[in-house]
């Protein structure tokens, strides 16, 4: 059976390109890049190579880029490093409640170590408000940091005005920018952020590499000590094959963004034409218009996620409920409760996330299996319009925030 | 999560989908906050013994497969044998569930004692 | 021209075979393990595999192994998270002054976190002694790091004994194995170790993957905090590839310990024989006997260790001097001098590291250039045993400490 | 760490190698413990000229390229204009220095200074 992958936010397959990029350095190209010799010299060139690229893809200059073992280490180093380095200077910092874990976990870490935080709201869109932002900015703000694009529902954030009004105050910007990478276009320069976090297994590069944009001069911590490697700001023998995997993919990734994202949002919007018109009682997730060309989050009353996802996968499709690394979770997803949804409603979310790969024909294919199998759920489920059951029961979802 | 061939038999062709018009038993538990709601409707003759059982079922994988495999192996007990029914026979019955799906089956049962409960009440 | 790689200890080529169990995972069996869907299903057993071969490869339980991104981040993990998580029964921490920068400039960062660090001395071999061990414990130790098997002069440690020794007192101990895996046996259960590093590209695995051991029941605070992965103690995606190599690298490790073992040993000691017989004036740094089988470690008076790695890489042999990761810095190397050497002579080092595929041939060729180059480098330098310039300025080694 | 081209000829072939028997100005720099020791010998001439220089070396790649790079670049040169020769000129010569290196070529103009400040010495 043919099978249509469609959580390209989750991960994405590796491109054969960068496949074909990244091979002879684990056989051939092997050697040490700190090290003296021919086999590590020649090594050191092809990271400093990759390390460009990167750079170029965000408008950074290559010494500002830091290679990491994932997106969730780069958020972990930015928010950790930025808070223990300057927290003579103060001990509060400001994020919002729809971050990726890699960021709340990290700044509740933090709370428990002394530190205050301030959760943005967000409005039903999930947007943060720039109003509350300049409210929650305090004397003793270190570091403010907000996502680019949810994960999630796709929602775009208002990254440059919050790096205005964060620049104006003196205080540390840091933008989780995982997802938007290779889906719009990101310009360190131009957004006025310090520090940036990216992971290659977005833009059809490898898991276990990611990096971190550090803005020249903004003190920050080790998070990882140890050897020299990365200019002595992150240790551990580079990662080279993988270094120069995410180079090629970022290098593709900036050279056809128009075009991959035109071709996602396309079929996103026929993904979501497709499914609002054809099913009753669905809701879009996300922001209308200021969302990730491949992101679709739909919300279908009185059915659970899981369901969904497992009726899509026997027929071939590949979906997601709430975010990746936290099925497995019966929490409903944070976000969807930050945007206002009802838990009852919020574990009936479906995540379809449309790749540089997607046809309609595969659009086409699952919208209309997708009407089929939310009638078959709805006729099994014990809740409906006409018995919505008991409504406090659907509001009380107070015990799942946290 | 990984679930038996038995679970996802159970998943894809539930037996017992809806509602039996004159049940006399009826348990519903859980809450869509929690992402379940079981409701089992039981049909239970005059000797005590469980004619039909059925399900409906707001919730994951597990849930549905639960649902299906306790209203099946409550059909036909009566309803001493079926009050003894734990959630564990299900477990068991679905090849077992992944650690964190087990509580589903814990519904299932409750569900199924709900709706003794209910027949009892309608009764007296 | 034919080159003749002698520094394992560094890094290894990845194995042929290793690629192969790792390719299919870039573009094949890409999903995301936290996936409820089959593409990630599928991956998931594969990293439980994967983590069964390390598991075994070490005698732990699977559920004790957690993938890190390599052997620096298993360091700072076991350090840090056990530092802040167990800070208010003690914040004092025992090592020692040969351990791997991961650990010492981790502990480091500690002290500077209000946490007491006693650095054990080693004797001129790099063995730590019991008695200071004993010695050091206080009531407010909560942890003891000593290396299993040094990465510059292959010196074991009696890990077992030091196991023994903490284990009475009640204190976690944490092993730095990453040079032990593949070289000498492993056994957590003999060692009484609590936790214990490793990583893949020290044995034929590829850079970027390392892994924690952390006994059942061991308090420790996260290093990266974020999504539900590896149990909810190490965030990230998982490097699906890597971990995969990583587990079938384990597995040739283990399957191959014995035999691999004596081959390096053999060749080790035809090395160290050449060396020794042919070239006046040369030390041989490490324990003579309690030494890792593929390590050879030579000081040679009056020149300098750079000059010798050029003039071998010339010729075709890769070496190193010092660790590769302080490669680039100028101070001589720290373990050098914590076994005794002044700071002249540590600059005159010379490590070469024997591996799986290192021939005869390769170690006669080695040598008879070796005893060329020794020479023509002795004869442009300023100092030699007539004319040792000023033996109180080879003594002034002090600045460099740390 | 990459050397050049000249930098990497300069070390496998230096030139001026060796001690000068009948040198008039000899300097030393450096230290053993620090990495780097730089011994010159200047052979000039009564007119103040550099008729010959030589060194010994112990230290990095571009220590010996830098030693071997300078001695050669001062010969032919009265003393006055060796008195100028600074440690940017060896590092443009070279071609560059990696930024970890440059104390090399810092060292080998030091050790031209020194030489001829012997010169003095020894004439006065
Ligand atoms: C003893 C020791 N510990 C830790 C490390 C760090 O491992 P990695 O390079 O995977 O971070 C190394 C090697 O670099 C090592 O030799
Ligand atoms: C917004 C966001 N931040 C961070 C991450 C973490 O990246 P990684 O999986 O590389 O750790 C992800 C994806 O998992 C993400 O979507």
């Amino acid at each position: 059976m043919k099978r249509i992958y469609l959580d390209h936010a989750a991960t994405t397959p590796v491109d054969p390109a960068v496949v074909e990029t990244m091979l002879p350095f684990f056989t051939e190209y092997f050697g040490n890049p700190s090290s003296v010799y021919t086999e590590g010299r020649g090594v050191k060139k092809s990271i400093e190579a990759a390390r460009l690229q990167i750079a170029k893809a965000i408008n950074a200059d290559p010494r500002e880029i830091y290679f990491t073992g994932s997106g969730s280490e780069a958020d972990n180093w930015a928010i950790k490093g930025i808070a223990m380095k300057n927290q003579a200077k103060g001990k509060h910092i400001i994020t919002s409640t729809i971050e990726h874990h890699a960021v709340l976990h990290t700044c509740e870490y933090l709370e428990k170590q002394g530190f205050e935080v301030t959760y943005l709201p967000v409005d039903e869109d999930g947007l943060i408000s720039l109003d509350d932002l300049r409210n929650a900015i305090r004397k003793d703000t270190i570091l403010v940091t907000i996502m680019f694009a949810n994960n999630e529902i796709g929602t775009v954030e208002p990254i440059k005005e919050i790096g205005e009004i964060v620049k104006e105050k003196g205080i540390i910007f840091h933008t989780d920018a995982v997802q938007a990478l290779g889906n719009i276009p990101v310009d360190v320069k131009d957004l006025n952020v310090d520090l940036l976090s990216i992971s290659a297994h977005k833009i059809y590069g490898p898991k276990g590499i990611g990096a971190l944009f550090i803005r020249k001069g903004v003190p920050i911590d080790n998070l990882i000590h140890g050897g020299a490697q990365e200019r002595k700001k992150r240790a551990g023998t580079e990662n080279t094959a993988e270094i120069v995997a995410f180079g090629k993919a970022a290098e593709m990734a900036t050279e056809h963004l128009a075009e991959n994202a035109a071709h996602m949002k396309k079929l996103r919007d026929l993904l979501i034409k497709g499914v609002m018109d054809n099913i009753p009682q669905v809701r879009l997730n996300g922001h209308p218009e200021k969302r990730l060309p491949g992101n679709a989050n739909f919300c279908f009353d009185y059915i659970e996620g899981e369901s969904i996802l497992l009726s899509l996968d026997i027929i071939g499709i590949a979906g997601s409920s709430g975010s990746a690394c936290t099925s497995g979770s019966l929490d409903p997803s944070h976000v969807l409760l930050a945007i206002g949804l009802p838990a009852g409603v919020a574990h009936g979310s479906l995540r379809l996330t449309i790749g540089k790969h997607t046809t309609a024909e595969d659009i086409n294919y699952v919208v209309d299996n997708l009407i089929q199998i939310i009638e078959r759920l709805r006729k099994m489920s014990p809740i409906n319009a006409d018995c919505p059951i008991d409504d406090a029961v659907f509001d009380k979802a107070a015990h799942h925030h946290h | 999560m990984e679930y038996t061939d038995v679970v996802m038999e159970n998943f894809t062709c539930p037996k017992h989908v809806g509602e039996i018009e004159d049940a006399n038993g009826v348990g519903q538990v859980g809450s869509p906050a929690c992402g379940d709601i079981m409701k089992i409707f039981l049909k239970i003759n005059g000797d005590g013994v469980i004619e039909d059982a059925s399900f409906k079922t707001f919730g994951c994988g597990a849930a549905v497969a639960s649902s299906s495999m306790a209203t099946d192996m409550i059909i036909g007990k009566t309803i001493e044998e079926a009050g003894k029914f734990k959630n564990s026979d299900v477990v068991d019955a679905l090849g077992g569930l992944p650690a964190e799906k087990i509580h589903c089956s814990v519904l299932a049962a409750e569900a199924i004692q709900a709706a003794i409960e209910d027949y009892h009440k309608n009764k007296a």
